[in-house]
């Protein structure tokens, strides 16, 4: 026990890292299943084990290879990682629970086992994006979360063969993006002779000002933004979570966009906040702050277009990450602490979302259309629902955690921009209610068009689909423990300010 | 390619070849090797086989499952010597207790690693080939 | 200084050849020029570790002789076949 | 005992009656009686609270914390009491009322309506007596979903439509505005505890006030406030009953109750007078109140007429805020109870003749006055009542909205009113004439359900004695705007 | 003095080499077409190949490194033919026809 | 001089490198083309890292007998080793999802790629209406 | 399948290893040990451990040949230099006919003829070569088969 709490930051990455490897190889698929529910389970036993650790201790420092940072590979788990590290645990888990139905129709009989270990990869890859504390590493697994995800976007080619396309396409975006970033870091490390992030936040300030850092920082800062999916380098986002396996939707929807904002604002807190004042990146944040806005705007008005559910689903986060975006951009603790709220919130709800919309579209293999497929919540009330509240949350109603987040983000909105930037907010929420009442309606509303499929309810997605509801609700009721998990997060992200 | 010249120094070249990659790859740390190369250099000589005497005649030297296996065996590996320091009460990636010494530990936990990197490498090679073998480029218009 | 000059003069082989793999004419004039390229490279690694003082940069062009006689292989059945899979 | 617990009791008995209900399907007996039993225990407590606040008690608990600043939190105040004992009140006379409707009518699945019927008025005690604005607006959203199945009971394509334009204008204003508006006071003052004398006082500039305010009139559609009053005509379809619980009991009167607490306890009288920023307000309350009467005229259906009736009704307490003088508010919240019972008088006799003859239509009804005296007695002071004519209760509340627009010296206001007043006259008075004095006009069977005709004489004589024991009423309304401390 | 030796024969060996290199250049710069420029590049491969590898065998003496470098040299002496050759069968496989004055006997 | 001229050479090429892999991406129709762009981009990445890991006068870092030896920072190698297998993963990745593009779409071009999907959209569209 | 071959297989890679190998302890000899026997084992499951991979009665007379071979590939070397850089070329494509008897004595002309610069196999069917050569005194050379004999010669080490 002593020697597990003692590696508990390496073992939630190499945890998935070495099952996918076993899961790789194994014949028989339901072996395969079981091993990556009890690799994601493991997972969130070190999580929920390391999050009793930071509790007690705020920063705990881990040693590749006993050699010491900045020489060696320091990985680093504080009050602002550990929040992404519970979103990735908590999902997979979830997730993978009830994944086994939909590999088994949505992606090729031989490539089953493969998608389960690309799963775990994936999931190996986001963990050790958000402990790592080494710039480079972090690249290695940027690549490696992404890799493995393009190829899991693929492999829901037996469904619809625009899998393939949306994955190329988030491949060719997505290493763009990664080769973006290195090159930052690259610049860096030439100027500072060191890649672990708190050691170069220690250097370059006595640089002073330098133009290779300025260059570092703007290409660091885009590439992630690829990754982040912030408009408008978010295009390969709805077609990667529309087109992807069912539970592949739930996974990347509900961690990867989020981990990439995670380390947006390590970047720009950690590595760059101690030389704030020397570049006065104010001007930067503006800009970042403007794309925020447009995204919110963008991607509710192609929601509010798009017919296909998964893909409207997938454009409403588009909007949902400029929420996110826009909270980091205010550069004050309680925008940063909204952004991470709603970094929470939305995993939450959007994980209910995918995952009840995926259970609707089960039966009949393909996607939900949502204004031919209707009817069907009738078919399936408990799915609908779970998706009634999460979508509810969505729109930021009360009792739920989307309100919690909105209340939050406005606040911190007003609180240094004045009184115009909540009024875009509202507006754009209330524009995005128009393809919430869409999708009710499709779904609801319509006759039935399609009775003549046998529909009913997946029992094994019942489980997970009611956590994530519950969870919806448990926290909008009681918000404690994300506000202020947020806060601690923001204060310890505005600690590198000086 | 049906050439007899082709085939006949396929067959000359191919043992050899396999016999340096291993070399490469067992000398890593006296020279500029290492797992890395001495992977590329033993797929080499598998895709040689391949491209000459086709793909099928390859698989039965190594056979898809055993590449995809190899593969993983390879990944497995270098992850596994890392666990094991960790089992012994080390961090991660630290290979001090695998020999007597610290040093043999090191270069013990080198090696292995560096196999293991090998056997993936190798393999990941042989996979891709076997899986680009097959591409034909048809009358795409490219542009 | 002896092997600079020794790799200056393999610059100028080098760039000569390199004016007929970009000319060209015919594809089986580039691979053959890309293949004479190879054989020189494999030369100037060797050189260029004897220039330095360090001959171990041989084993890096052992490697390379065998990568530029595959390649060239597979670029001919490439051209042959337009797939590097069957026979 | 202590005095959260009355209202604990009061909140609990109809989500007590909702949970029971669905069991007792097998017992309709059981099950209907469930309804004014929790009616009289509501009501009860409904008093008791009312003469505790009287007292001057502070009445009031935390239910749970979401975050430091927000919290589910229960308050009494002079508003809350008021709809508090209307909604109880009424929802006994509505109960025995409507297990005449429902029997005499033989509607379908009685037990669903009977569940959704309680979880409705549950929606409203608790709106009553909220302490804060997430808290009425969760109960006025559950109020919303609550009756959605309520409108849509028939199951047709028509209500089904209607239940759609129902859920569509009340929810997606609710959403829309009265959410945005309550996040923006909650940003502005971190806060949404309703205070008296205002919550906003120093918290927001002048020229931003009237904007806010325009966010909660609009966002708040059960107020039914001209453009968004389309959802009231259109739950007509639904069970009488349900038109009496809307119209009169629960839905708009939580509408124009969320209105005034508004006014009174997040923006205050004093500071709505000092910005004038409800000016606007009385501009739209009027032309809604003109409006709406004269369509009401054009109307033939009789529930159709008594929708938009109650569209112009609404606005005069709308109104009555809207000119945020102490007199205005206090007519404003006697109007609730005023017109609440008046409404549901008119409401149940419109029943009543549906179920005795199944016609609905204003001219088919000649002559009809003699098979049902009762009835169309009930239908006549009802009328009054909500005309304004003395001695019924509705007298007084108009009485102080005129004193309060003189007050104020809107001379235009008190032309609008007395205007109001004779379109009432016509459009009220028309329906007990054409029963009384004009001839029968076919062989129409009456077979009348005594369950629907007495509650209809007695909520009829309730708006008399509403009249004479006007003094408790007063009081609280005192209370509400300060007077009397 | 046989270090001498040694050294300049292998500078002598080093220039012949390039020389051959060189000329093997000018070759496949120069020759008409493909199936000519072929024996241009075989001199590279073979002379020019063979002398530099001599050279700078003689420059490291009997050591681990001679025996890479005649390793090499083995390869590329036994590569060579394969890819010249099959360059050329190629090249007349797909219906390429060198430039020849003896056009009668073309096969 | 000639360090500083071959320093700033250095630089030039990386960024001539990118533009033109950046070029490539952006421009050609060929989904294969933009995997070779790519690679191209990524190549650049690595001549800038080996330019940052450079000393001058110093040797690759493999160990000799020879302590007093100058290396060159070996660091920056490790680094563009990971970043070639990452780079080599990604075009793997990028040439197996070709393959299979190929094989569903028969066609590699991204213009017709859409073509195919729009003709298929209009025909489940007019299936519908049939119905 | 062991036979003798594949001992001779495996001690000539044995011995190729211990010629590269410069570091000669138990571990990295034992590892060559076991990497030799993998090659050889690898080898006959390719299926390709015959005398067409492994003609080991050419090895008597193998040391000649390839002096020979040397010798005439400088000559040629000087020919073709002198081509390129003096005289015009006049090239010529002609067949010849080879004597061996096995494919690995037709590989060995073969390519014999391709790496003396100035002459190119350019086809193989049967006993039948296709040569093109870079001139008419190059072609000469190999019309006279001097080349086929030796080739004959050396495969006929047996
Ligand atoms: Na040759
Ligand atoms: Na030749």
């Amino acid at each position: 026990m002593d020697l597990i709490i003692k590696n508990l930051p390496i073992l939630i990455v190499i945890t998935p890292l070495m099952f996918s490897l076993i899961v790789a190889v194994l014949p028989n698929q339901r072996h395969s299943w079981f091993l990556t529910n009890l690799a994601s389970l493991l997972t969130l036993f070190f999580s929920i084990l390391l999050g009793i650790e930071v509790s007690e201790k705020n920063l705990i420092s881990y040693h590749l290879g006993n050699w010491p940072p900045p020489l060696g590979i320091e990985y680093i788990v504080d009050k602002v990682s550990i929040i992404p590290i519970f979103i990735i645990a908590v999902i997979s888990c979830l997730a993978s629970s009830f994944a086994h139905n939909f590999f088994t129709s949505e992606v090729y009989n031989n490539l089953i086992s493969k998608t389960y270990s690309l799963w775990l990869l994936t999931i190996a890859g986001l963990m050790g994006l958000v402990t790592t504390a080494d710039a480079f590493n972090l690249f290695v697994f940027l690549e490696i979360s992404s890799l493995s995800a393009v190829a899991l976007v693929a492999m829901g080619s037996k469904v619809d063969k625009k899998a393939l396309v949306a994955g190329y396409n988030y491949l060719i975006l997505g290493a763009i993006g990664a080769t973006f970033y290195v090159i930052g870091v690259g610049l860096l490390y030439g100027v500072s002779g060191t890649l672990n992030m708190s050691d170069l936040s220690q250097k370059i300030p006595e640089l002073g000002l330098n133009k290779s850092v300025i260059v570092a920082f703007t290409f660091m800062i885009l590439g992630i933004m690829v990754k982040a999916a912030i408009f408008p380098l978010h295009i390969w986002l709805p077609n990667a979570y529309a087109y992807a396996p069912s539970p592949v939707s739930i996974l990347l929807a509900a961690t990867a966009t989020k981990v990439a904002i995670y380390i947006l604002a390590r970047i720009s807190f950690t590595i760059f906040g101690t030389s704030y004042d020397i570049y006065s990146f104010e001007s930067l944040r503006y800009i970042l702050l403007f794309l925020s806005i447009c995204a919110m705007f963008a991607g509710t008005v192609m929601a509010i277009f798009e017919k296909d559910t998964k893909k409207l689903l997938a454009h409403s986060s588009v909007a949902q990450i400029g929420y996110i975006i826009l909270g980091i951009s205010l550069v004050t603790k309680a925008g940063i602490a909204s952004s991470f709220i709603h970094l929470i919130n939305h995993a939450l709800i959007k994980a209910g979302l995918f995952m009840s919309v995926v259970a609707m579209s089960f039966y009949t293999f393909k996607r939900i259309d949502a204004t031919s497929i209707s009817g069907i919540g009738r078919q399936m009330p408990i799915t609908f629902f779970a998706f009634i509240i999460c979508a509810l949350s969505l729109a930021g109603l009360p009792l739920t955690v989307g309100f919690i987040s909105k209340l939050y983000l406005i606040k911190a909105a007003y609180m240094s921009e004045g009184i115009w930037l909540p009024f875009l907010i509202l507006l754009s929420s209330a524009l995005s209610l128009v393809y919430i009442w869409k999708l009710i309606e499709g779904l609801w509303y319509d006759v039935d068009k399609n009775n003549k499929l046998k529909i009913k309810e997946l029992p094994e997605i019942y489980i997970p689909l009611l956590i994530i509801t519950f969870l919806n609700i448990y926290f909008g009721i009681d918000a404690g423990l994300i506000i202020n998990s947020s806060y601690n997060a923001a204060e310890a992200l505005l600690n590198g300010i000086k | 390619m049906n050439n007899l010249i082709l085939k006949v120094c396929t067959k000359v070249l191919f043992t050899p070849i396999i016999l340096f990659g291993l070399y490469v790859q067992f000398h890593g740390d006296f020279g500029p090797g290492g797992g890395f190369q001495a992977g590329v250099i033993v797929a080499a000589a598998f895709i040689l086989y391949a491209m000459v005497f086709g793909v099928d005649k390859c698989k039965i030297i190594m056979p898809t499952k055993l590449n995809f296996f190899l593969l993983v065996l390879g990944a497995f590996l270098y992850g596994f010597v890392g666990i094991v320091g960790l089992i012994l009460g080390e961090p991660y990636l630290s290979y001090d207790l695998l020999g007597s010494t610290k040093q043999s530990g090191q270069h013990i936990g080198i090696l292995l690693v560096e196999f293991g990197v090998g056997l993936t490498v190798c393999n990941v090679m042989i996979c891709l080939f076997y899986s680009f073998a097959n591409f034909k480029f048809g009358s795409n218009k490219n542009d | 200084m002896m092997f600079l000059a020794i790799l200056f003069s393999i610059s100028v082989c080098f760039l000569l050849i390199l004016i007929r793999l970009i000319a060209g004419k015919t594809t089986y004039d580039r691979i053959l020029a890309a293949n004479s390229i190879g054989t020189i490279v494999v030369l100037a690694i060797s050189i260029h570790g004897f220039y330095m003082g360090r001959p171990e940069f041989i084993d890096i062009s052992i490697v390379y002789a065998l990568i530029n006689f595959i390649g060239t292989v597979a670029v001919l059945k490439l051209f042959d076949k337009g797939k590097l899979g069957d026979k | 005992m202590s005095n959260e617990f009355y209202i604990y009791l009061c909140i609990l008995t109809p989500l007590l009656a909702f949970f029971l209900t669905p069991f007792l399907n097998k017992t309709p007996n059981f099950r209907d009686i469930l309804g004014p039993i929790g009616g009289l225990i509501s009501f009860y407590c409904s008093i008791k609270i009312a003469s505790l606040f009287l007292d001057g008690e502070e009445l009031g608990f935390v239910f749970f914390q979401i975050s430091e600043s927000l919290s589910i939190s229960f308050n009494i105040n002079g508003l809350g009491v008021i709809f508090g004992l209307v909604a109880s009140g009424l929802w006994i006379l509505a109960s025995i009322y409507t297990i005449g409707y429902m029997r005499g009518n033989k509607e379908k699945n009685q037990t669903r309506f009977f569940t959704f019927y309680s979880i409705a008025i549950f929606a409203a005690i608790c709106i009553a007596y909220s302490g804060n604005l997430l808290t009425l607006f969760i109960f006025y959203e559950v109020l919303t979903f609550s009756t959605y199945p309520l409108v849509a009971h028939k199951q047709n394509n028509e209500a089904r439509k209607a239940g759609r334009l129902y859920m569509g204008i009340l929810v997606g204003t609710s959403i829309i505005f009265l959410l945005p508006a309550i996040v923006i006071v909650w940003v502005l003052t971190g806060n949404l505890d309703f205070t008296e004398g205002g919550l906003l006082k120093g918290y927001i500039s002048m020229e931003y006030a009237p904007f806010l305010l325009a966010l909660f009139a609009f966002g708040i559609g059960k107020a039914a406030l001209m453009p968004f009053h389309k959802w009231l005509p259109a739950a007509m379809v639904a069970p009488t009953p349900v038109s009496a619980l809307l119209h009169a009991v629960a839905v708009v009167k939580a509408g124009v109750f969320s209105m005034l607490v508004v006014i009174t306890y997040v923006f205050g009288i004093d500071f709505l007078t000092e910005t004038n920023a409800s000016v606007w307000l009385i501009w739209v309350s009027s032309i809604t109140l003109l409006l709406s009467s004269c369509i009401a005229i054009s109307k033939d259906d009789l529930k159709a007429r008594l929708a938009y009736s109650t569209i112009s009704q609404l606005s005069y307490i709308v109104l009555g805020g809207a000119i945020a003088t102490n007199i205005a508010v206090q007519g404003a919240a006697m109007h609730i109870v005023m017109h609440a019972v008046g409404k549901i008088t008119l409401f149940f006799a419109a029943g009543a003749i549906y179920v005795a003859t199944h016609l609905s239509k204003i001219s088919d009804l000649n002559g009809l006055g003699k098979s049902m005296p009762l009835t169309f007695l009930a239908f006549f002071i009802g009328s009054l009542s909500i005309i304004g004519v003395p001695p019924m209760g509705g007298s007084w509340s108009k009485f102080y909205l005129m004193l309060g627009s003189v007050e104020k010296q809107y001379l235009f206001i008190i032309a609008v009113l007395c205007i109001s007043t004779l379109l009432n006259v016509y459009y009220l008075l028309e329906v007990p004439a054409k029963a009384f004095f004009l001839e029968k006009k076919s062989n129409v069977q009456v077979t009348k359900h005594p369950l629907t005709t007495y509650p209809t004489f007695f909520a009829a004589l309730l708006t008399i004695i509403l009249f004479v024991y006007i003094e408790p009423l007063k009081e609280i309304t005192n209370l509400i705007v300060g007077i009397g401390k | 003095m046989i270090d001498s030796i040694i050294n300049y024969s292998s500078i002598a060996s080093l220039i012949l080499g390039i020389l051959f290199i060189l000329i093997g250049s000018i070759g496949i710069l120069r020759l008409p077409d493909v199936f000519s420029r072929i024996h241009a590049s075989g001199m590279i491969d073979t002379a020019g190949t063979a002398f530099i590898i001599l050279g700078m065998c003689l420059q490291s003496g009997i050591s681990l490194i001679t025996a890479k470098l005649i390793f090499i040299g083995i390869f590329i002496f036994f590569t060579s033919p394969i890819t010249g050759h099959v360059t050329a069968n190629l090249a007349r496989k797909k219906g390429l026809k060198p430039i020849t004055n003896n056009k009668g006997k073309t096969l | 001089m000639i360090n500083e001229i071959f320093g700033v050479w250095n630089y030039w090429i990386v960024f001539t490198l990118m533009m033109i892999g950046l070029y490539i991406v952006i421009s050609k129709k060929s989904l294969l083309k933009k995997v070779v762009g790519l690679a191209i981009f990524q190549t650049s990445v690595f001549l800038l890292y080996i330019t940052f890991g450079k000393i001058a006068g110093g040797t690759a870092p493999i160990i000799t007998n020879n302590s007093e030896e100058i290396y060159s920072n070996p660091l920056p190698h490790v680094l563009i080793l990971t970043a070639i297998v990452v780079g080599v993963a990604t075009t793997a990745l990028g040439l197996a999802l070709i393959v299979r593009i190929n094989k569903a779409y028969g066609s590699i071009n991204e213009d017709e790629i859409s073509a195919v999907d729009l003709v298929d959209y209009h025909e489940k569209f007019s299936e519908k209406k049939n119905k | 399948m062991i036979n003798f071959k594949s001992i001779i297989l495996f001690f000539l890679l044995l011995g190729f290893w211990l010629l590269m190998s410069g570091h000669y302890s138990i571990l990295i000899t034992s590892l060559g040990i076991i990497s030799c026997a993998l090659c050889v084992y690898l080898t006959i499951k390719a299926n390709i451990l015959d005398n067409e991979m492994l003609p080991l009665y050419f090895f008597p007379r193998l040391l000649q040949y390839t002096l020979w071979l040397i010798k005439e590939i400088l000559i040629s070397n000087i020919e073709t230099a002198k081509v390129i850089l003096f005289k015009t070329e006049d090239p010529e494509l002609f067949t010849v006919k080879s004597s061996q008897a096995s494919n690995e004595g037709k590989v060995t002309y073969a390519n014999s003829i391709t790496l003396t610069p100035g002459t190119v196999t350019t086809q193989i069917n049967e006993n039948v070569f296709e040569v093109h050569a870079l001139t008419k005194s190059f072609g000469d050379d190999v019309r006279s088969s001097q080349m086929d004999k030796m080739v004959s010669w050396l495969e006929k080490g047996k």
